[in-house]
């Protein structure tokens, strides 16, 4: 029996803009245990927020996602589906994906809540901060009173509603139960003056105020799964600090998992339980926090920590790393591992795509072919449930020096993805180039 | 003023928007019209023949009741005969009540609504930015002052205004050779173009109020920036300073703002000229008037020019469109008609 | 500040508004040529008798005097009296204003009532053939005069299939209503076919003017962060639509509609004039051509007065829906 | 006023508006039309105690409303229709327009200065007060007098000469005094001169007199809507038999099309105005019929002698070969109108049978402009807008005409009715346009009252000036003899013909449209009088 609440398999998230097909998010899979904090890093335009919003099904056009699962255990919906939906279900889990759209939608809330990176521009600035979180409160409420085969997700609300709505306040979406359950929530996560604070509006709270009501919102829902995607980036550090103390305090006490996504580091250090590297829509390393901080098989992960004496030491974020930020269009993104034209150790074995190794314990630059085997069930889909590593070892890297020695005779000569040397074409245009990430990130 | 990356914008929303070309090439077309409508138009646009009225456009031709009435012992009776009208080749738009042709009328109309469009933006631009840089660039006084005579400007709807002035000043035009007449190209075309110049200033005067505050913002932003204070420090005069560094920056939104104020114009040109309003001999408004008392025997009259009106308008509104797209010059809304 | 004194304010800064368009369209009688007295006095009247008619309407005052007076009697509800028909200039505005009022209110409601369903239809439905169609409508909808849709209208709906009159109005909404607390239906069905063609053209443009905002104040806020969050919270997407998009959507939206009063006024005078609907439009036409000062002073200053005292209930419901507003 | 309107407006008007809109069903009772109908399917009932199953109501429709209901205070065909209804005169016109009694019941002429009007007797006022001598002496006198009545009237020279009007002591009669020999001054009094009460009028406001009325005739008010709508019941005590018609609305539509709407749809009962391309509606509808008749009204185009190029006679008369107005009648009036070829019309005490219509000669009137030394001129000619049936068509095709010749220029000045108007009555021929188009209706079917006003020196809204004929003109002024006068006005018409002041249009024949269930016929003064309309 595992104790994973979230399994992730093969999942690509593509966006088809007019400059082309961009890869926002290439085959990623990771899984999330109960009660833990999984951490997702990388560099701004790497992929991670969007796993972040493929995972609770809110990629918005032209995104789209393209491939692989979602499994989320619960043995409630397994059962539900299992005899009308068995291609849905396998043991406890259900992927996500497969299930009908309204059910989809229900589990934001219960199963998935979302912490995002700005509290300002998550809030509606029109409403009192009370009112959205009771509003999360309300739909778990509403949705508690109907059982789930009868009831239609998309309650009416129309115009007429919001008309009445502005002319009767009683007439509100919101009932009074939920409001006042929302000044538990932000009393919950520290805010001081509960109840008056609730008929504020965001433009009258702190940032690090709104972040607390945004995590109480995300509270409302009572949810298994925490996506708090970079929560402190846009906070002063001290916030940041605060924040952080809080989520934790509330994973605990709740007994919730978290995936938490930042570009920071010291967040990562200082939160996470095992965490994946994302660099151009890939995961490149995965493993425990121990593993991947000590032991780091991958030059782009070597990079970041370069510069990180201290795992205790939460200040310093990532050290930016020589060389463009990688496109993730279609078009421009060559067969070969991402991370070779910026990579100090690339060698001509880096030109063909890379699978996803596991690294042996202890054995940074690896034995040799020490596991081969298994290093593709996550992309073979299908059966998706199954376990992954089952040699007990987490740490997973793509990169060829998992599994053997950086040899500088083959390593590829200086300029070799310059523009102008003879090497695969790119595309100097760095405005151009930022485009993509429109959608991707921040 | 045109800097590479406005026209790399501009390229690249054209690019993408089909509509943005067909709003192009919807004002080209109509330009081309207006400048060309000596050698474009058929007929002459004034020359009727009483024999050839209400022709229909081609395909429509018809059996009409034609009514004429009769002397009988001292009463008049009224007669009825049936009479089969075709379309004519050399009136493809047929004709109005005094037979004149459609085409050419159209054509001609096509000068009268860009002349006043144009010229009427054009003398709104100059008040409303002089007053807006103005109020925005001294602020104080002169900027509660001459607010407060736009908000007074804004109250009055501008048709409402601009018949009052034109009802009461009278309206007068002015007559200029048309320089392809002129040239002797097509001499049997109206040597002069009229200008309907009071209407040109009145609809002017009842729309520089947007020009105005849309200056005023502008002006108003600018004002505190540094290169600005350094241009002060450094002893510019205030004209100077507007010209040079204030006038440039409010280029864009008044440029987005023009477009849509040309559309505007147009059609408060045609709504003044339906009613009457208007000095010019030939508008598409005014033949709509006319045609409205035909709409039961010979629908094309009013039907038209008023199709005209839509293309012209369409066209100049999506081209509005492409470059507030294109150029994102923050202005809310549409101006007011 | 507070909300109530933010109304002050802005009321006080509407007197003086008023105030000018008092002082503007008092003016505007000296700046125009022609002596009012001609208009007024019979063919062959003697100087004595022009003084005399001069005399009786005050108009031999110096300049500022006429204006204090008319000042003194504008306030107490005196327009004067109408140079043509004697009768009273307000009696007579104030007998119009219902009509132009039921039209640009009918006007307004069905504008609004098509276009933020259409607006928001559009947006949502991006790149659908609702979408296109709803774009489409509203291009042609700002960029068609609206006498000429109306004349398109009578031409079809009327001339060809004869569905509604071709214009006046029959009756009134109240004097339907009468009928009603009769038991008597019937006068509101007329009410409505009289009203239809005149309403449809007068809100086209508006119909048309607010889809674009809606569609593209929608779009805008469909793609803002908190729609996601609230999507992500779990609520069913009509309640993010519109409850939450939506309202911030019609913020501005509700902004440039103060604002568009004016062509709405200015639209229902040609309207008006199409569809010989005896209001407050066809007054002032009529009222410019015969000179007849005190009712086009009185019509300028109503419709003046009106366009002020909408842009401030405009101000305190966009300050009462929206909460950013800082009242200065 | 504004309270009593708004109560008004409350109870009664609900009440009297079932009334109308009963009237408006019966209407709909033939036309289908899309009437209110009240529940109980009967489409008569109503709260108004006057309305009853029989009821026949009548609905006129217009080009424009009166201008205040003032009788004294206007000048207008459109506001004398609307108070025809209820104001009656001394002496009136038949259908013929013979001279017949009125509230006179004989007049005499005393002597060459006098002429005594013998006052009807068992008259009676809406008011329920009787006419008495003292009201009609006062009524003359509002209209000559500009001290008596508070008013002073536009209509004075419609009575031309009157000084004052006297009661006979001890008679009931009233002199009229005139201020020389006054040959027309029946044919004044039969068209002009409505009688108010005195007592009445001395005690009201301006603003009352002109939203009350007060008079003798068949029908009288029941309710004004300034510019909506002016409705008459019938008068049941008047002093001939009460009128057919219980009820009369009179109404304005200024586009010829929506009148003709509303007669086809069965709004209205009798249009004005029908334009011949509207004919074709009417009569194809089958419940309505066009009834025409030439009018009074004749179409001009006025050429002020005092400025150039009209100065010239050699141009003016180039200007009247330059049009083909054969053409014209027929292609734009659609012969609903005759060609004239002098200011006086056919029919017409003065009229000169002998004139011809100027012919088209387009080489002729080039010639002429040469001659005028005026060749190049550039022209203007103001016409008002829907005032006269297809006024802007005639000029711009009178326009059109001038175009063509190869050494005038000339456009159309569209202008307002009341703004032009205001420009050609100031009395000063400064201020009126070089050039403009105009009608002018004379309901006395006598030449006098087209040449004096308008073409005499000393002419009100004169625009020309030649001695010969104001000699002609000011001899049959004074001239009692009915031949020799008529002789002397032929003459004047012949010298204005040669003369060419004006460009001589068309005779406007008067083209109505009138509902099939009404007996009506069309009267060449363009009179409407409900008085004489009977159901079919």
């Amino acid at each position: 029996m595992t104790d994973e609440i979230l399994r992730v398999r093969g999942l690509s998230t593509r966006f088809f803009t007019e400059e082309g097909q961009v890869n926002a998010v290439e085959d990623v899979s990771f899984d999330v245990r109960n009660g833990e904090i999984y951490g997702i890093v990388g560099e701004s335009g790497s992929g991670k927020s969007v796993t972040a919003l493929s995972l609770i099904d809110l990629v918005d056009s032209p995104g789209r996602i393209t491939a692989g699962e979602v499994w989320y255990r619960n043995a409630d919906l397994a059962g539900e589906f299992r005899e009308t939906r068995p291609e849905a279900v396998d043991g406890e889990f259900v992927d996500v994906r497969r299930l009908p759209e309204g059910v989809r939608r229900s589990l934001r809330g219960p199963a998935f809540s979302t912490v995002f990176q700005d509290p300002m521009s998550s809030l509606n600035p029109s409403l009192t901060v009370g009112e959205q979180i009771a509003e999360a409160v309300e739909v778990q409420r509403r949705a508690r009173a109907n059982p789930r085969r009868t009831r239609s997700r998309t309650q009416g609300y129309g115009l007429s509603n919001l008309i009445v709505d502005s002319v009767l306040p009683s007439r509100s979406y919101v009932s009074e139960e939920s409001s006042e359950r929302a000044v538990e929530l932000l009393e919950q996560v520290g805010i001081p003056d509960p109840a008056e604070r609730a008929e504020e509006y965001p433009h009258q709270f702190s940032g690090g105020m709104l972040q607390r009501a945004m995590i109480a919102q995300a509270l409302a829902g009572e949810p298994d799964v925490l996506v708090a995607d970079e929560p402190t980036t846009a906070l002063d550090v001290t916030i940041q600090a605060q924040i952080l103390t809080l989520l934790r305090d509330l994973q605990e006490r709740e007994g919730m998992s978290v995936v938490m996504i930042t570009h920071d580091l010291g967040v990562i250090a200082r939160m996470c339980d095992r965490v994946g590297v994302m660099y151009a829509g890939e995961i490149v390393e995965s493993g425990t926090l121990a593993d991947v901080f000590e032991n780091p098989v991958h030059p782009y992960t070597r990079g970041l920590l370069g510069s990180i004496p201290d795992l205790e030491d939460p200040a310093p974020r990532l050290q930016p790393i020589e060389g463009n930020v990688p496109s993730l269009l279609d078009s421009e993104m060559g067969d070969r591992c991402y991370f070779a034209d910026r990579c100090p150790m690339a060698m001509e074995d880096c030109l063909t795509r890379i699978p996803e190794f596991a690294v042996s314990a202890g054995e940074p630059q690896g034995g040799v072919g020490s596991d081969l085997d298994g290093v593709d069930d996550a992309a073979g889909g299908g059966n998706g449930g199954a376990e992954r590593g089952d040699d007990g070892t987490e740490h997973r890297a793509r990169c060829v020096l998992a599994e053997r020695e950086y040899d500088p005779e083959r390593a590829l000569p200086d300029g070799y993805f310059d523009p102008e040397s003879a090497g695969p074409p790119r595309s100097a245009d760095p405005e151009r180039r930022r485009e993509p990430e429109v959608n991707a990130d921040d | 003023m045109v800097s590479p990356r406005t026209v790399r914008n501009l390229k690249r929303e054209l690019g993408r928007s089909a509509l943005a070309k067909v709003g192009i090439a919807l004002v080209v077309a109509v330009l081309l019209v207006a400048v060309l409508a000596p050698v474009l138009a058929p007929h002459h646009p004034l020359k009727q023949n009483l024999g050839e009225s209400q022709l229909p456009p081609l395909g429509f031709s018809a059996v009409t009741n034609e009514t004429t009435s009769e002397m009988v012992n001292g009463s008049i009776e009224v007669v009825q005969r049936e009479r089969q009208v075709d379309a004519s080749l050399s009136h493809p738009l047929g004709t109005d009540s005094l037979g004149r042709d459609m085409l050419s009328r159209i054509i001609y109309g096509a000068r009268t609504s860009l002349l006043v469009g144009l010229l009427g933006t054009t003398l709104a631009v100059l008040i409303g930015v002089t007053v807006g840089l103005t109020a925005g660039y001294y602020g104080g006084k002169v900027d509660d002052g001459l607010m407060r005579v736009s908000d007074v400007m804004l109250a009055f709807p501008s048709l409402v205004l601009a018949i009052a002035l034109i009802g009461l000043l009278g309206g007068a035009s002015l007559r200029i050779p048309d320089p392809i007449v002129a040239a002797g190209v097509e001499p049997g075309m109206p040597p002069n173009i009229v200008l309907p110049g009071t209407v040109i200033v009145v609809v002017a005067l009842v729309n520089w109020v947007w020009f105005a505050r849309v200056a005023r913002g502008e002006a108003l932003s600018v004002r505190s920036e540094e290169y600005v204070k350094a241009a002060r420090a450094l002893g510019a005069s205030d004209a100077s300073i507007i010209l040079r560094h204030v006038l440039p920056n409010s280029l864009t939104p008044i440029l987005v703002l023009a477009t849509i104020q040309i559309a505007a114009i147009i059609l408060l040109e045609s709504s003044l000229a339906y009613l009457g309003f208007s000095g010019a001999n030939l508008s598409w408004g005014f033949d709509i008037a006319q045609g409205r008392q035909y709409l039961s025997t010979s629908w094309w009259i009013a039907s038209l020019p008023g199709l005209a009106i839509v293309l012209a308008v369409v066209g100049i509104n999506l081209v509005g469109d492409w470059l507030r797209d294109a150029l994102d010059p923050g202005i809310e809304g549409e101006g007011g008609v | 500040m507070s909300l109530g004194r933010f109304i002050l304010k802005r009321a006080l800064q509407g007197v003086f508004v008023i105030w000018g368009v008092v002082t503007v369209v008092f003016l505007l009688r000296f700046v125009t040529p022609g002596d009012p007295i001609t208009f007024i006095a019979p063919l062959d009247a003697s100087p004595a008798l022009r003084q005399r008619i001069a005399a009786e309407l005050g108009l031999n005052k110096p300049l500022y005097v006429q204006y204090f007076d008319y000042l003194a009697e504008l306030v107490r509800g005196d327009m004067g009296y109408s140079y043509i028909s004697g009768t009273e200039a307000s009696a007579r505005i104030f007998a119009r204003l219902p009509a132009t009022v039921e039209l640009a209110v009918v006007a307004t409601l069905v504008a609004v009532a098509l276009s933020i369903p259409l607006g928001v239809v559009s947006a949502t439905r991006r790149h659908e053939p609702a979408d296109y169609a709803a774009t489409t409508f509203s291009l042609a909808g700002i960029s068609t005069p609206n006498f000429w849709l109306g004349i398109m209208l009578v031409l079809v709906l009327s001339v060809q299939f004869d569905l509604f009159p071709t214009s006046r109005r029959a009756l009134g909404f109240v004097d339907a209503l009468g009928y009603l607390a009769q038991g008597n239906p019937n006068g509101l069905i007329v009410w409505a076919k009289y009203i239809t063609l005149p309403a449809i053209t007068l809100g086209t443009y508006f119909t048309a003017l607010i889809t674009r905002l809606t569609r593209s104040g929608m779009l805008d806020e469909l793609g803002k962060s908190y729609v996601r969050a609230t999507r992500a919270k779990g609520l069913p997407e009509s309640l993010v639509r519109y409850k939450h998009a939506l309202r911030n959507t019609l913020i501005p939206v509700i902004t440039v509609l103060g604002l568009q009063l004016g062509s709405l006024i200015g639209g229902a005078v040609i309207t008006e004039a199409v569809f010989a609907w005896p209001g407050l439009g066809t007054l002032v036409i009529n009222s410019i051509n015969a000179r007849d000062w005190p009712l086009i002073q009185g019509c300028l200053i109503v419709i003046g007065t009106s366009f002020v005292v909408v842009n401030i209930a405009v101000d305190a419901l966009y300050a009462y829906v929206n909460p950013r507003v800082v009242y200065d | 006023m504004a309270d009593d309107r708004q109560s008004r407006i409350s109870r009664r008007r609900y009440l009297s508006l079932v009334g109308s809109a009963a009237a408006a069903a019966s209407v709909a009772g033939c036309a289908g039309g899309d009437e209110i109908q009240t529940p109980s399917g009967d489409g008569n009932g109503g709260g108004n105690g006057s309305g009853n199953g029989g009821e026949f109501a009548v609905t006129i429709t217009q080009g424009q409303l009166d201008s205040g209901l003032d009788p004294h205070d206007h000048r207008e065909t459109t506001t004398d229709i609307v108070l025809m209804q209820a104001y009656e005169g001394t002496l009136d016109r038949d259908a013929e327009g013979k001279v017949v009694p009125s509230l006179a019941e004989e007049y005499e002429q005393v002597d060459d200065t006098t002429l005594r009007l013998f006052v009807r007797d068992g008259v009676k006022f809406h008011s329920g007060d009787e006419l008495t001598p003292e009201d009609v002496a006062f009524s003359i006198n509002r209209i000559v007098n500009n001290d008596v009545g508070g008013l002073a009237s536009p209509q004075k020279d419609q009575l031309a000469g009157v000084t004052e009007a006297t009661v006979v002591d001890g008679e009931r009669a009233v002199d009229v005094v005139s201020d020389g020999v006054n040959p027309v001054l029946v044919s004044l009094l039969a068209s002009y001169g409505d009688v108010m009460q005195k007592s009445w009028v001395e005690g009201r406001q301006k603003n009352q007199i002109n939203s009350e009325v007060n008079g003798t005739g068949p029908f009288k008010l029941e309710r004004y809507t300034e510019d909506e709508e002016v409705v008459y019941t019938k008068f049941e005590e008047y002093w001939r038999d009460p009128a057919a018609v219980d009820r009369v609305t009179l109404n304005a539509a200024a586009e010829s099309s929506t009148r003709v709407n509303q007669l086809v749809s069965g709004e209205t009962d009798i249009v004005v105005n029908v334009p011949p391309q509207e004919v074709g509606r009417i009569n194809n509808q089958g419940n309505a019929r066009v009834e025409a008749v030439p009018s009074t009204r004749i179409i001009y185009n006025a050429m002020r002698y005092d400025v150039e190029p009209f100065s010239s006679r050699e141009f003016r008369r180039a200007m009247n070969y330059a049009i083909d107005l054969e053409t014209i009648v027929k292609e734009v009036l659609s012969d609903f109108a005759d060609a004239t070829s002098q200011p006086t019309l056919e029919g017409f005490v003065g009229y000169n049978p002998d004139t011809d219509i100027y012919p088209y000669d387009p080489d002729e009137a080039e010639r002429l402009v040469e001659e005028s030394g005026h060749a190049g001129a550039s022209i203007e000619l103001h016409t008002p807008v829907g005032r006269y049936l297809k006024d802007l068509e005639i000029a711009q095709a009178v326009v059109g005409y001038i175009n063509e010749l190869p050494n005038v220029d000339a456009t159309v000045n569209q202008r307002d009715f009341g703004t032009l108007a205001g420009e050609l009555t100031t009395g000063s021929i400064e201020d009126k346009p070089h050039f403009y188009l105009i009608g002018w209706g004379n309901e006395t079917f006598d030449a006098s009252q087209t040449l004096i006003p308008l073409l005499t020196s000393e002419g009100v809204l004169t625009s020309w000036s030649n001695e010969e004929f104001d000699d002609l003109v000011a001899q049959s002024n004074a001239e009692t003899d009915e031949n020799a006068r008529e002789q002397l006005l032929r003459q004047a018409n012949q010298v204005a013909h040669d003369e060419a002041p004006w460009i001589f249009l068309n005779r406007q024949y008067s083209v109505y449209g009138a509902s099939g269930r009404i007996e009506w016929t069309p009267r060449r003064d363009e009179s409407i009088k409900a008085y004489s309309i009977s159901p079919k």
